[in-house]
This record gives structure tokens, sequence and C-alpha cells, in this order.
């Protein structure tokens, strides 16, 4: 079967290959280099689909992205909503249909690739038509490190939509030699099928790369589907073209009705007769281009339509080839149903429309000028101005790093575009250019005949402007905008939102401006003074998947993990997220829940020894003469008085005197603290400490280092900790005496140095053991096997939480949450009254503070000695009928921490409560699942109140 | 001289990067000795003390003695040996600096190297590097520290093609960069290799 | 993604940066001879122009030195950066916005 | 004619919408800001206390600030008794704001998710909806399964890297059409006669004492007998002309759209810990917030960076989102207070109110913030749903602290 609109020869297309592909359900066939479209209209298919709102027939009407009437949704090879049937290009087993409104997201996850890359340059030229390309040869014959992207599948723009020639041979023959010598030069970078989609600051450009897309099912799966490439670039050459823009008039979105310069683009580049049968109406010169090229190609061309009342030059060419020429004269109409059929053409003189007739057709090809592209300048925050010859809107101002070329900046011809490239691409060198840089030679253009700047066609049907359609994806109208402006609205935002023109996929590429021209028009102001909506990245629709690139699944956001990670994995450890680290939260043995392991974790610890990875603590190095001055200054309590070989626990504020941080502290020497931070806290202390010391005190004598990787960190928990330490480290005196409680000691281990620390979190006789995490799991092993008589449990954070709880010490984060003070966690002990001052120590007094009903951190002991309260449970008073009071009920706080507890052997929490320490003793209620739990108030330390057992 | 086995956060990697195409070579460095030195003024003095001339330029790495000194900050340098133990290095370089007002850390397990070797390194690095590799810009000595894809990094360019750098990235992060780096590379194998 | 320019690093994107909001407010001498007021406003209250704004900022993935920027907080242009012991802007400079307010 | 696309296109507006008024000499009330809140108490001021004779000032046009810029999303599920005892003042009066305005403003109760992915998550879900039944607000904590069964796109597999592990769930939450609502807050205060008057920039006070006699601006002087400061972001450009400071920091902050799609998504899903909120509005498109920008900043448009970070974190939590695409990203400029709660309220000047810093929250707050400052201008008393939310509370510590303990502040 061959297509019946294709040509017989001409065009881009490999004529010798054949390509299946379904649209609507039906197969038909096209061929490599065509588009979704370009095959469509070769199969003489226009229709796409029906309008959103109004459901009437649309079809393909520009060759590019601002085609607003070709939205399709693909469904092989893989579902993708809505994307212009004119910028897919065409491969086998392509699927798609025609979309009314609303795509369709696939059911299945997308398995394709997708990444990013950066990119430094020191020219980016975006678009390779003439325009580009000169300015991109220009800087590259330079020497300059130079990047070109184009949105096309080949280099040429506008030249591969017609028939222009330079050097008197076609013109895509310089094209080609001129992408050849780019090619040959180390220093570029060229990307066809890359799209320039938003322009930000400092030279930054964001370009989409569909590096597979083309291939269909052929694509290779190691490559990325879609890059985005990250340029950052000294100076930006936007060299975007531009769009034709329509003229409105009643029924103008009725399928065969497209813009005159896409018909040139489908017959020159896809070898493409969008139609036997042709009206072209125009309000420029550039459409008759069109006219004769149709007609040249064997399309009966009924009339040109020139709005015009003294026509153009060209008139005198149309007719030698027997086409008619109406000057002064506009399309005030169509009919037709599935396409068009025909088109009413009248007298235009005035402003006033006079009576006209209708001339059949089956295309109907408009021109109402030319819109540069000047998206990537404008969301440079480029300012526009309005030129009321063109009936257009130019960059209005010279950009540092940007500029803008070609037909972009409303250049008309193009010997004046490779010109304006070339002489943009000069102002970028640092040096003088080249001394082969030679432009080709473009024939002269004809002196045109000035546009004639018209919005609309004053609608003589009788339908008020409701089919005259400005926006066709919005179905939005003439008659729209007008009720806008009836309504109040001056604002050309106003009339966007109140009209929803510009919203749709195409973001208002054809319609924008035609809304200022026509709101301006309404309104009697000047369409400067209107102006347009801002232009806002991107500036074609980007994949969410191609933004996300390769931050997916396990690259979504790092996983930290210690030196023993893969010995918890081993050891079936159930893992919890702290931050970024992965800890083990328990280590279940098969048969036994959450609950079971913590139960049996906590007992080892309490009864015999259990041993914890640590090594997530964050760690700093402080050291310099005045380290310990600048501890007092950051933590509550006084460090300064701290001697070596010991160890203090300390708080850190913030300004506002709530508690930012805990952990203790190591004198390592009189300059030189090993300063110890929650996991969470690390990155943020060490921060805190930098941003102190540069800021406020920088005649301190003192320097912070992160250690957290440093030093592995091993707390040996229990009664029997002493056994297994005193046995692997045998040259150290584990006994009470000769290592107290909150000292440390160096030693070593078959020669490598370890430190030791009588730390405890959990109220056992416990000792902390810091090693190069290099031999971390040789000495974890060799505390395991130690620990082997006296049964050695690892155990994980959940056992940690609960051993703490019990001794009442809080976990930041979890028992405060940014508006507690260590008087509220009951640490007055830890806040320093012999110190002028210390960090927050000001806020401490302030009226808010010395309120009574603070909330306290306390315990909590259910009454029926049975019910875990859910962590974040709140608390009221005790209900004596046992029921809840409608709302609101005043709440005295909530429950932090909660657990079982298998050295109590019943629940228990720890709770912020309003004045909590003056109601130990009280019951309350804490409403669980609809019934009211009694609790009563205790102090927060259950286990060993004396703390008798740290000492073993 | 230690009997302690020495494990490396990459072990379980080695094999996958032993795959890796000769374009995108990843090894893993050797473990070495690193101290953290800061110090207030580079001088006669210091380069004495230390013998070695710290960079003052930022960006710049020097050979030192068997290891590297690294610029990390106006005063502050990374300062390796493949001949010292961590202890003896730290202790070394403190009893150097002390006298001038600065101090030395023992940083040799903080990070970890990742020598990265051939014609891809730059495009792989570029997928999540937002400096400019381009050897006229980052060539033999210079280095850098920033982000590579989601781990903070400091870069050692160890020839002027930028076809052999180093990657010192901290340990708990290495995982991650590995995996990262693999599927970085994966479009430059001709046979996926990419699950470990 | 902006380029700020390290004093020491030189230009980097912003994603390196650590933003430490306004400059040139040191902490009290004594805290606790300031009224409950005079406190507030050091712990809570930062200016907040449109316009040339002296903040702080750290290169937090590289050099993690802080450093000082004159900006403009309408067009987030950075005017130049400055070492902290530099001198204080003076009025004159961060008198204006370089642009005024841009379209919505 | 064929039938539309359900659910594919919105309401017509009305065919009146208001006056383009011209400003006069003076008025009882001028209300500087022509967004949301300043449009809602005018509305309020004449429905509730018959003051008709105000004006409300907008520099560019009206309601083109965060109004139309936000993501829409209305919940009250907010942690503290302040917060949520006005937000679900607000909530109330969205469930009859359709009828009161006349206007279809396409409020739609679909429920909103907060996501929990950590066991912190959990514990501040849980810690936040007992509070809110406490208070009277409808919540629930919903486990994964329970999750799914509410929003099935949502990624509930226990092997990415966050994994969901339960939800807050707010059922009378929802969306409503930005637009429609602040055209109808317009609508009828024109109606009423207020005066709406536009492109009109304040440049300055006139002051007798500590009263404010009138406002100057680009279309001259103005007299007030009071002034309302409703200028969000730029509340601190209004009260550096009056010499107040203000613990306000204006930030960029960014939202995004993409094309219409079939229904997928029937609630609305709000993530802190891998930052994004994402609802799927009435015309099918998707819209999704980021997370503040960080440096201050009055240009209406943030850093792409964020934005990417936005869509990760989307993909991975919705991976059907794959490719739907950006169609359109903007942003607006939200004035951030120390604790994340607004300040509302008095002045240094006896006839100046303050109503700022509503950070993320102005849009959800709209009716519930234009009733009550109404109220507080009309009895010149702070309504007791804004006391606590004074200038002062910086002074004596009493913050209202939603930085802590909720979820995502939008």
């Amino acid at each position: 079967m061959t297509s019946p609109f294709r040509t017989s020869t001409g065009g881009r297309i490999d004529r010798a290959t054949t390509v299946e592909f379904t649209f609507d359900g039906q197969t038909l066939r096209g061929h490599p280099g065509d588009t979704l479209a370009s095959a469509l209209l070769a199969n003489g298919r226009h229709q796409i689909a029906t309008s959103i709102k109004l459901g009437r027939p649309r079809g393909i009407a520009a060759a590019w992205a601002e085609d607003p009437g070709g939205l399709v949704q693909i469904e092989e090879p893989f579902p993708e909503p809505m994307l212009l049937a004119t910028t897919v290009e065409l491969h086998e087993g392509l699927a798609a249909h025609g979309l009314p409104g609303q795509g369709r997201l696939a059911d299945v996850p997308d398995s394709a690739r997708y990444d990013a890359v950066h990119h430094h340059v020191d020219v980016l030229v975006v678009g390779a038509g003439p325009a580009g390309l000169a300015a991109a040869l220009t800087a590259a014959r330079a020497g300059a490190r130079v990047a070109l992207v184009d949105e096309q599948s080949e280099a040429g723009g506008s030249l591969l939509s017609g028939t222009e020639r330079l050097d008197d041979a076609p013109a895509l023959q310089w094209v080609a030699a001129a992408v050849a010598e780019l090619a040959g030069l180390p220093e570029v970078l060229h990307l066809q099928r890359t799209t320039a989609f938003g322009s930000y600051d400092d030279g930054f450009v964001l370009a989409l790369e569909r590096r597979t897309d083309h291939l269909g099912a052929a694509a290779p799966k190691h490559v990325s589907r879609q890059r985005v490439w990250r340029i950052r670039a000294r100076s930006i050459v936007v060299a975007t073209g531009a769009h034709e823009r329509p003229v409105v008039f009643a029924d103008n979105d009725r399928p065969g009705i497209m813009l005159a310069g896409a018909a040139r683009t489908f017959l020159h580049r896809y070898g493409v007769l969008p139609g036997r049968e042709a009206v072209v109406f125009t309000t420029n010169d550039s459409a008759y281009d069109a006219a004769l090229d149709l007609h040249r190609a064997g399309v009966h061309v009924q009339a040109v339509v020139d709005a015009r009342p003294e026509g153009s030059p060209r008139r005198a060419e149309c007719e030698r080839a027997g086409i008619r020429v109406l000057s002064g004269a506009v399309v005030t109409g169509t009919r037709g149903a599935e396409r068009i059929t025909h088109a009413l053409v009248a007298p235009f003189a005035d402003g006033e429309v006079g009576a006209g007739s209708a001339i059949t057709c089956d295309l109907l090809l408009v021109s109402g000028g030319w819109n540069p592209a000047v998206h990537l300048f404008s969301q440079a925050r480029g300012r526009l101005r309005y030129d009321a010859a063109l009936g257009a809107f130019l960059p209005g101002e010279e950009l540092d790093g940007l500029a803008v070329a070609g037909s972009a900046a409303g250049v008309p011809d193009l010997a004046g575009c490779l010109t304006d490239g070339q002489r943009v691409a000069r102002a970028t060198l640092a040096g003088p250019p080249a001394a082969d840089d030679r432009l080709p030679t473009a024939p002269e253009s004809a002196v045109p005949t000035p546009p004639l700047v018209l919005w609309r066609v004053p609608d003589t049907s009788g339908a008020d402007g409701s089919t005259s359609f400005v926006d066709l994806q919005r179905d939005a109208t003439v008659a729209d905008i007008a009720r806008a402006i009836g309504a109040g609205l001056r604002s050309i935002e106003h009339v966007k939102r109140y009209t929803t023109i510009g919203t749709a996929h195409d973001q208002g590429k054809t319609s924008g401006v035609l809304t200022s021209g026509i709101t301006a028009e309404l309104l009697a102001i000047p369409v400067q003074d209107t102006g347009t909506t801002t232009f806002r990245p991107p500036y074609t629709p980007v994949a969410f998947a191609a933004l996300a690139g390769r931050d997916r699944g396990r690259l979504f956001d790092p996983e930290r993990v210690t030196a023993l990670h893969e010995w918890h994995v081993a050891a079936g450890a159930v893992f919890e997220d702290v931050g970024q680290w992965k800890r083990p939260r328990h280590y279940p043995r098969p048969g036994e829940d959450m609950e079971a392991a913590v139960l049996r974790e906590c007992a080892a610890a309490r009864t015999g020894v259990g041993i914890l990875d640590g090594s997530t603590l964050g760690k700093i190095d402080v050291q310099g003469p005045d380290a310990a001055v600048l501890l007092d200054r950051l933590y509550t309590n006084l460090m300064s008085s701290l001697k070596v070989g010991s160890v203090r626990y300390g708080v850190m504020c913030g300004v506002d005197g709530m508690v930012i941080d805990d952990g203790t502290v190591l004198r390592l020497a009189e300059d030189r603290f090993l300063v110890l931070t929650t996991t969470g806290g690390a990155a943020k202390v060490l921060d805190w400490m930098e941003e102190w010391v540069q800021t406020e005190w920088p005649d301190l004598r003192v320097h912070c280092t992160s250690v957290t990787e440093q030093w592995c960190t091993f707390p040996v928990v229990g009664p029997r900790s002493r056994d297994v330490v005193g046995a692997v480290f045998p040259q150290v005196d584990v006994s009470a005496e000769a290592f107290p409680f909150m000292t440390w000691r160096d030693t070593t281990l078959d020669g490598v140095p370890v430190r030791l620390a009588r730390i405890s979190f959990s109220g056992e006789l416990a000792f902390e053991v810091y090693v190069n995490p290099w031999y971390a799991v040789a000495v974890w092993q060799r505390l395991l096997d130690a620990g082997r008589p006296y049964g050695i449990t690892p155990y994980g954070t959940e056992t940690m939480h609960v051993l703490r709880a019990e001794k009442g010490y809080p976990i930041i984060g979890q028992d405060t949450d940014g508006t507690v003070t260590p008087h509220d966690l009951g640490m007055a002990w830890a806040v320093s009254k012999k110190k002028p001052d210390f960090v927050g120590k000001r806020s401490f007094a302030r009226p808010a503070n010395q309120d009574p009903l603070r909330k306290h951190l306390v315990g909590l002991l259910p009454v029926d000695r049975q019910t875990v309260l859910p962590e974040g449970s709140q608390i009221v008073e005790f209900r004596t009928d046992g029921r809840l009071p409608p709302p609101p009920v005043p709440m005295l706080g909530h429950v932090t921490s909660s657990y079982r507890s298998a050295e109590l052997a019943r629940p228990f929490a720890l709770a912020l409560v309003k004045g909590g320490r003056e109601r130990i003793g009280e019951t309350v209620h804490v409403p669980v699942d609809g019934t009211l739990v009694p609790v009563e108030v205790t102090g927060p330390v259950l286990v060993d109140p004396e703390g008798a057992r740290r000492d073993g | 001289m230690a009997e302690l086995l020495r494990t490396s956060p990459l072990d379980a990697w080695t094999d996958a990067l032993e795959r890796l195409p000769d374009t995108v070579r990843i090894a893993v460095e050797p473990y070495v000795a690193m101290v953290d030195v800061r110090l207030g003024t580079v001088g006669a003095a210091a380069s004495a003390a230390l013998g070695v001339d710290l960079p003052t330029a930022p960006g710049t790495w020097v050979p030192a003695g068997t290891g590297r000194a690294v610029w990390l900050g106006p005063d502050e340098w990374l300062l390796s040996s493949t001949t010292e133990t961590p202890e003896e290095l730290e202790a070394r370089v403190r009893a150097a600096v002390l006298p001038l007002g600065g101090s030395a850390t023992d940083v040799s397990a903080q990070r970890i190297g990742l020598r990265l070797t051939g014609a891809r390194v730059r495009d792989v690095l570029a997928k999540g590097c937002s400096i400019d590799l381009h050897p006229r810009v980052f060539g033999r000595g210079s280095s850098a520290q920033t982000t590579l894809g989601q781990a903070g990094v400091v870069l050692l360019a160890l020839f002027d093609a930028a076809d052999d750098v180093v990657v010192l990235v901290r340990s708990s992060f290495a995982g991650y960069l590995a995996d990262w780096l693999l599927d970085a590379a994966l479009e430059f194998t001709t046979t996926p290799t990419h699950d470990r | 993604m902006q380029l700020i320019a390290c004093p020491w690093c030189g230009p980097r994107e912003e994603v390196e940066f650590h933003y430490g909001g306004q400059a040139h407010v040191p902490y009290p001498d004594s805290p606790a001879e300031l009224s409950d007021e005079e406190w507030a406003h050091y712990v809570f209250f930062r200016d907040n122009p449109k316009g040339r704004f002296a903040e702080r900022w750290n290169h937090s993935a590289g050099c993690r030195r802080w450093f000082n920027a004159i900006r403009d907080t309408a067009t987030y242009r950075f005017e130049r950066v400055y070492r902290l012991d530099d001198p204080k802007p003076g009025v004159t400079e961060l008198a204006r916005s370089r642009e005024e307010g841009t379209a919505p | 004619m064929s039938p539309r696309t359900p659910g594919a296109d919105l309401p017509e507006h009305p065919d009146r919408l208001w006056r383009d008024a011209e400003p006069k000499r003076s008025y009882d009330v001028v209300i500087v800001g022509g967004g949301g809140h300043g449009l809602a108490t005018a509305h309020y001021l004449a429905k509730n206390h018959g003051i008709t004779n105000v004006a409300v000032l907008e520099k560019g046009w009206l309601a083109g600030g965060n109004m139309a810029r936000n993501t829409t999303i209305i919940r009250s599920n907010y942690l503290w008794d302040e917060s949520s005892a006005i937000y679900e003042h607000a909530l109330k009066l969205w469930e009859g704001l359709e009828e009161d305005l006349g206007y279809p403003i396409l409020f739609s109760q679909r429920g909103v998710l907060n996501l929990a992915h950590t066991l912190q998550d959990v514990r501040d879900s849980v810690r936040r909806v007992e509070a809110n039944k406490l208070n009277g607000v409808d919540a629930e904590w919903l486990e994964p399964d329970e999750v799914r069964k509410v929003c099935p796109v949502v990624n509930t597999s226990t092997d990415i890297r966050y994994p969901v592990l339960g939800a807050t769930y707010q059922p009378r939450a929802g969306i409503a059409k930005h637009d429609y609502v602040a055209w109808g807050f317009a609508r009828r205060a024109d109606e009423a006669g207020v005066d709406l008057v536009q492109d009109c920039e304040v440049t300055g006070f006139t002051t007798d004492g500590n009263r404010v006699t009138g406002v100057r601006t680009t279309r001259g002087t103005i007299g007030a007998g009071t002034v309302a400061l409703c200028a969000a972001g730029h509340t601190s450009v209004l009260t550096g002309m009056l010499g107040i400071r203000v613990p306000v920091q204006s930030h960029p902050l960014q939202a995004l759209v993409s094309e219409l799609l079939e229904p997928v998504h029937p609630t609305v899903v709000m993530s802190n810990a891998v930052h994004v909120y994402v609802s799927q509005a009435h015309k099918g498109e998707l819209v999704m917030g980021a997370g503040v920008d960080s440096y201050n900043g009055y240009g209406q448009r943030g850093a792409f960076h964020v934005i990417e970070r936005q869509m990760a974190a989307a993909v991975e939590l919705f991976p059907v989102f794959a490719r739907a695409h950006l169609l359109r990203t903007w942003g607006g400029i939200v004035d951030v207070s120390p604790d994340a709660s607004p300040i509302v309220g008095r002045t240094p000047y006896d006839n100046v109110y303050l109503n700022c810093g509503w950070g993320t929250g102005g849009f959800k707050a709209t009716p519930g913030i234009g009733s009550a400052l109404a109220y507080t201008i009309a009895h010149d008393e702070p309504h007791p749903y804004v006391a606590p939310f004074t200038l002062d509370r910086f002074v004596t510590g009493a913050l209202v602290d939603e930085h802590g303990a909720a979820a995502v502040a939008h």
C-alpha cells in the first residue's frame, strides 16, 4: 500500500525502508525520517482527535512543538501521555492514538534509564538553523569550547523546510559541510534531538536530549533514554528561530487548517502533500513561498488571500504560475466536518469585512506573521519590547552573557540570519575570529512589503467570536476574551486565568501573543501595555523521570553504613533509617518478632553482656589551647574543669535555649577533646562549632575536625562486660578502682591502638571500645569470641532505646522536639551556674521559661501493667467517669518513648507533661484506641535509680 | 605489623569493579595514613617542620614525601603518607605544627580513595560533578572538594589528560559512591555488568 | 542554579553552599544585661530587605569556610563576596536594588 | 456536539467580577495587599461587620501573588492547639464558602495523607493525630496497607530507600481552585462597595504620633482610619516604611504542574522526609510543590535543582508518574517566621494591624484569617483565634512552634 499523499521524490526520509505503525488501531506505513504527524498526513489523515471541551475535530496545524492540534497518547513501546504527533519520530512498532483531553499514565513502572551530565563551554548555541550554525562555526573556528544543541533530528532549522540556496548550491549542502566541520573540532559538542528547555542565572541552560526514543524497541537498555544536559556557558547564543502565528477567524480550528510554513516543512522535509486543493491566507510575504512550492508539487492552489490592500510584490510570480491572488481580502470562516471543505473569503478594508464567497479546498494555510522564539531570553529575565511593525515581541535589552540571533531576534532573511549569527558569536570571543571564518553567500532577497498586523478577522458568522479559536488546546475563543474583559478584567494575567488560554500543553506558543493583541484591541490600549504573560520553564514538557535522572531506587539517597554493615546483614539484622544511616534495630532469631528479640537483647544487657555497633555516633576532634573555652561556651555545663583521662556528659542548646544535641566529651589532653554527638546531630554540631569559631570567635585558638568515620565505637554493656573487655585487652586493669566510671584509657590490640571508655547509656557496667574501622570487623569478632562464655548478645537501636529509657535518659529529637530546655528534661544539674554565659543561657530567663506549667520529662506507668502506650499518645487529666468530654479536650502532654520492659516486667513510657514533676504520683489518662488508659506519673528513672549497677 | 585483619568497606564491590572496561577502570586505593592539618600561616617555618611546602593555592595538591598534601581550605590540608602508620603520622605532624599554633588529627579511616583511569573517566564524573574537569581547567595537580552524585568528595587530578583521577570519599558513603560509579559507567560497558 | 564565588575555591554551584542569613549581627557582649526585648531581637529578628542584603554564606560542600556576600534579593544577583574580617558595607552600597522588582 | 472530556474543563466564571476601582481620597479601612487574605478580610468586614468604606490596595493584579501560585492544599491537622484552632475555623468556613460566595470554588474534600518514612515520623504523626482528635479535628493514623487503599499509586513496598511506614489522614482536607476563591471574595467585596484598587503600590505612610493617617501610593495618598497589612512576602517592605521590625524572612517557594492526565491520584499526599506534596487537580493535572528555597528572595522564582530533587522524590513515591511531563514551573514568595506560625495583631501603631508570617500555610487559612482579622479590625481587639499569634511572643518566648512536629507545613 502506498501512502496517497506522499510525493514521488524529495524529502529527508528513507524511502527505501518502510516502517509500520498503528494509529487509533489502524495499521499504517511510513518511513524512517518521518514524524508521526508527517506519516499520518502522508496517509491522508489530518484529524488527530476531538477537542477537550467542545468535542470539535482537531488536526495537525503545525510541524513542530508549536502545534496546538496534534496531541497523541503513545501506547507502544511504552505508554507516555500527551506528546505532539509532530515531534514523535516514527519507528517500527510505534502505537499511538489521538488524545482529546487527558493523557494516560502507564500502570507499570518505567524501566527506562535517565541521566544527567554537566558540561562546560565558552559558547552555547541553541538552534542549528542558519544563525545557530553560523554562530557555532565562528566560535568553534576561533578555538572556543562550543556546544550546539538543536531540538530536531537533524541540523538545518528552517533550511530543512525550504529550497534555499547558499554558495549557489542547495543550502543543505552547506549545512552538511558545517556539521562535518564542527564534528572535526575537538572542543565542540553537537547534539541534535536536544531541546534547551530552561535558561537560568550565570549562563546555566538545561537541555533534554532524546537519545533512544527514535529507536523504538531497538533502544539499548543500558543507555539512558533521555538525558538532561546541565550546560554552563560563559556566553549563550539563542538562535531558536520563530514560530509562525495564525490569524483568528470563525471556525479556524478544522483539520486541514495549517500554518503556511508547516506545509512547506511537510512538503520539503517529509515529502508529504498536506492536501490537494489549497487556499493560502496571509498577512505577509512569507506564505507566498508555501503557495508556490505547493503549486510546483502539484497541489491546486485555489487562491492566495492577502489581507493587505496593496498585496505583495510576489503577486506577479503567483499569477505567472496561474495562482489567483486576492489582495485586501481575508478568510472569514470555513466549512467542513472532519476536514475543511471550504474557505469563506471576503474583501477586507479598514477593518471592515465585505460580502464573501466560498472557495472549495481541503487545505487552508494561514500566516499571520512570525513570533520570535524568545522563551529562553525571557526566562533569563530579559525584557521584551513590542514591535508594532512586525506585530511581535522582540528582545528588548542586552543581557550579560546571553544574546539572541537570527529570526529569534526578528531578522527576516537568510543572509541576515547568517550574518547575525556570526556577529553575535564574534562578540563572545576573547580573541580575534579565525582567518577562515567565512559565511556562505546567500542570494539577495526581495524587498518585502510590510506585513499587516492582524490578530483576528471580525466574526461575520453570527457566532460572536465563539468559534474563533485563540487557544485550540483549551477551546478558548475570542468570545471568551471578550467575556473576561466584560467581567471587568484588565490584566493579561487575569484574562489568561479567566479563559485558561496558554495553560495547556503548548503553554501558549501560538496563542499567547494573539491573546495580548486581541485583549489590547478590545481594551483599546497599545499591545505594549498589555504585555505578555510570563515565559516560564520548561520551553517544552519534560518527563518527570528525566528530571529525576539517576537519583532513583538505590541511588535516590545515599545509604551510609558502618564498617560492620556486612556483618549485621549476615547476622539477620532488621535495619532502621536514622538520617542517612542504616542501623540495626534488632537481630531477630528464627521465629522471633521484634518484641521477643528486644526482650531477649535487653535481658542479656541487664543480666549478662550485650554489644552494640555505636559507630554512627558523631565524633569531633577539638584541638587547640582554647579548646576548653570553646566547649564552655557551647555546652550548658562546664567542660574546662574536666580532667585529662575523664569523660563528661554535656548538653548543647541553641541561642533560643532549646536543647539541640547531647553527648559525652572525652578530654584527651589539656588542649584536646573528643566530642561525641548524636547520630543525627553529627554534621549539625560540627557546623555549629565551625560557625561560632569562624564567625564570632576567630580569636579562639581551636580547630574542630570530624572523626566520625575515623573511629568505630562498640559499647560492651552488662554485668559481664568487664570480663569480656578484660579478656580482650589483658594489659588494661579494668577493675572499678583502676578504671573508674566516666574515664577512658588507651591500649593496643595486636599493635593496633584502641581506646576504652567507661561510659554507660544503659545504667549497666559498660565499656565503649573505640578502634580504627580498618580493624573493626576483627575487633568486633574478638569481643564476640571473648563474650561467648557469657552469652554475649548483639543488640540494636531498639534495645538501646529501652535500656536508656529505663534509666530516664532522653533521646534528643525523640523525647525533645525543639521546644524543650535542659530544665524541662530535669537536667538543671547539667546547666552551669558558674559560667557567666554560654549559648542559650540568656533565653532561660525569658518569661515563658519561668512558666510552672512548662512540660517536664517524666515517667509513665500504665496502671494495668499491660498496655504499651503508643508513642505519640496524648495525655489528659484523669476522668473519673472514664470518658472523654467533647472536644476540645485540654492536653497535658504526650508520650515520647514507650516500651515493654524486661527488667520491670511491665510496660513503661517517658512523656513530656505540663508541670510534670509536680504531678509525680498522680494518675492521668491516655486515650488509646478510644479508651482511656490510666497511667501513673513517676520520675523518669525507673531502673536502678541509685546508680548501683554502673560499676558492676 | 598488626595481626588484626583489615577490611575495606568496598570488599563486596571487588568483582563488580574488576568487570569494568578499560575506558573506566576503578581501583580502590590501598589504605594510607592521612592527617588533617590546620595551620594559620604557612611559611618557611612550617615547611621546615613538616618537610613539605604545603600548597597555598586553593584547589591544588602536591606530592609530599611518599604521600600527598592536598589543599582543603585556607588553613587546612590533608597530608598522607604511605610509609608511616596513622599514629606515627599524626604524632610527627602534630609535633611539627603545634609550636606554630596548628593542629593535626588522624583521619586515615575517615575517607577511602578510588582511582579512576581511562578515556571515559571525565564522562563518568560529569554525570554528577558540577565543576569543570576539562584538562585545561583541571589538569595535573588540581584538586577540588565538591559533590559527586550526592556524596561529598575530594578529587585529585593525577595527570594532565583528566583521565586519571583519585576520588576521596567519606568511608560511610563509599558503598553508595561505588554503586553510583558503576551505574554511571554502565553505558560504556559492552555487556552490562551492573548488578554486584 | 546560580554560581556563587567562594572567596577561596572560586565559582561553584549554589547547592555547595549553606545560607546563613543576615551578616554583621554579632553575638551580644553581655547577654545577661540585655532586656528580654533586646535579646529577642538578637535571637529572632533579622532584616529582610528587598534589594541589596549583606548576608552570610558557608561553602559547606567545599572548603567549609564562612564568608559574606552582598546579594540582591530581588534579582538574586551577587554583587560581591567578601571575607568575614572585611569591613561592613556602607549604607549607600546596600541602599538600592540594582533592578527594581521583576514582573510577576 | 460531542461530549466533553470528563473533568477536563472548569466551571465558567461569571460575566461580572469587579469594578476596576479608582481610589477615593480616604477610607475607614485600607487593606494593603489584594491577595486572598486581603480580599477575604474585605469580604468579612462587609458581611459580618457592615464595614464597607474599605479599599484593598494591590500593587499588581488582584490575587496575583501567592494566591495565584500556591498548590491549594487545605487542611487543619496542625499539632498545636492554637494552630489547629484557626485552621479548623478556616476549614469550617471552606465547607460553606461556595454558598457564601455564590461562586464555584471547586472545594474538593478528597483528604490528605501525610506520609511517615521513619520511626520518628511515625511518633510525630501519632502525636499529631491524637492531638487533632482531642481538638475535634478529623484525623486518623493509617498503616501502609490502609494508605494503599486511600491512594493506590503510592509506592508502599518495603524495599524502597525510605519505605512508607504509615500516614496521617484527614478526610475533610482537600483542595480548591485558587483563582475562583480569590475572585469569589473579590466579587462579593466589590458588590458590597469595597474598592479594589489595582496597580496601586504603597510607597509610604503618613503618620501622626502613633497613628497612621494615610497611605502613600503610586496612585496618590489615600487617607485611612485603620490600616491592615496583608502583603505576605512583601510585609517587611511595608513594615520597613513604618519602622517596625517583624521577624519574618521572605523565601522563594516553587511549584509545578503536569499535563492533564486521566485520574490516578484521588487524594492529596504530602511527604516531609522525601520533600514532595502532590494532588491531581480538577482538570487532571498533577500539581506539586517543593520545599522552600534556602535563601531570602523576592524574585518569585527558585532554583531548578529543587525541582529536580522533587521530581526524584515524586517518581520514587509514585513510580507511575515517571512519564508524566513537567509543563510549567513557577515560584512565589513566602514570609516565614521563626516558629513557622503566623504573626497577627497589633503593632506599635494604634490603628495598624499586621497579618503575616503564614509561610506555606496562607492559602488554607484564607477564610479563617479573613474573618478573624475582620473581627479584630471591627472590634479593635484580637479575635481569640489570632490572639496567640502576637508579635510579643518572640520576646516572652511563648512560641507556637510548628517547626518541630508538623509533618509538612504546606
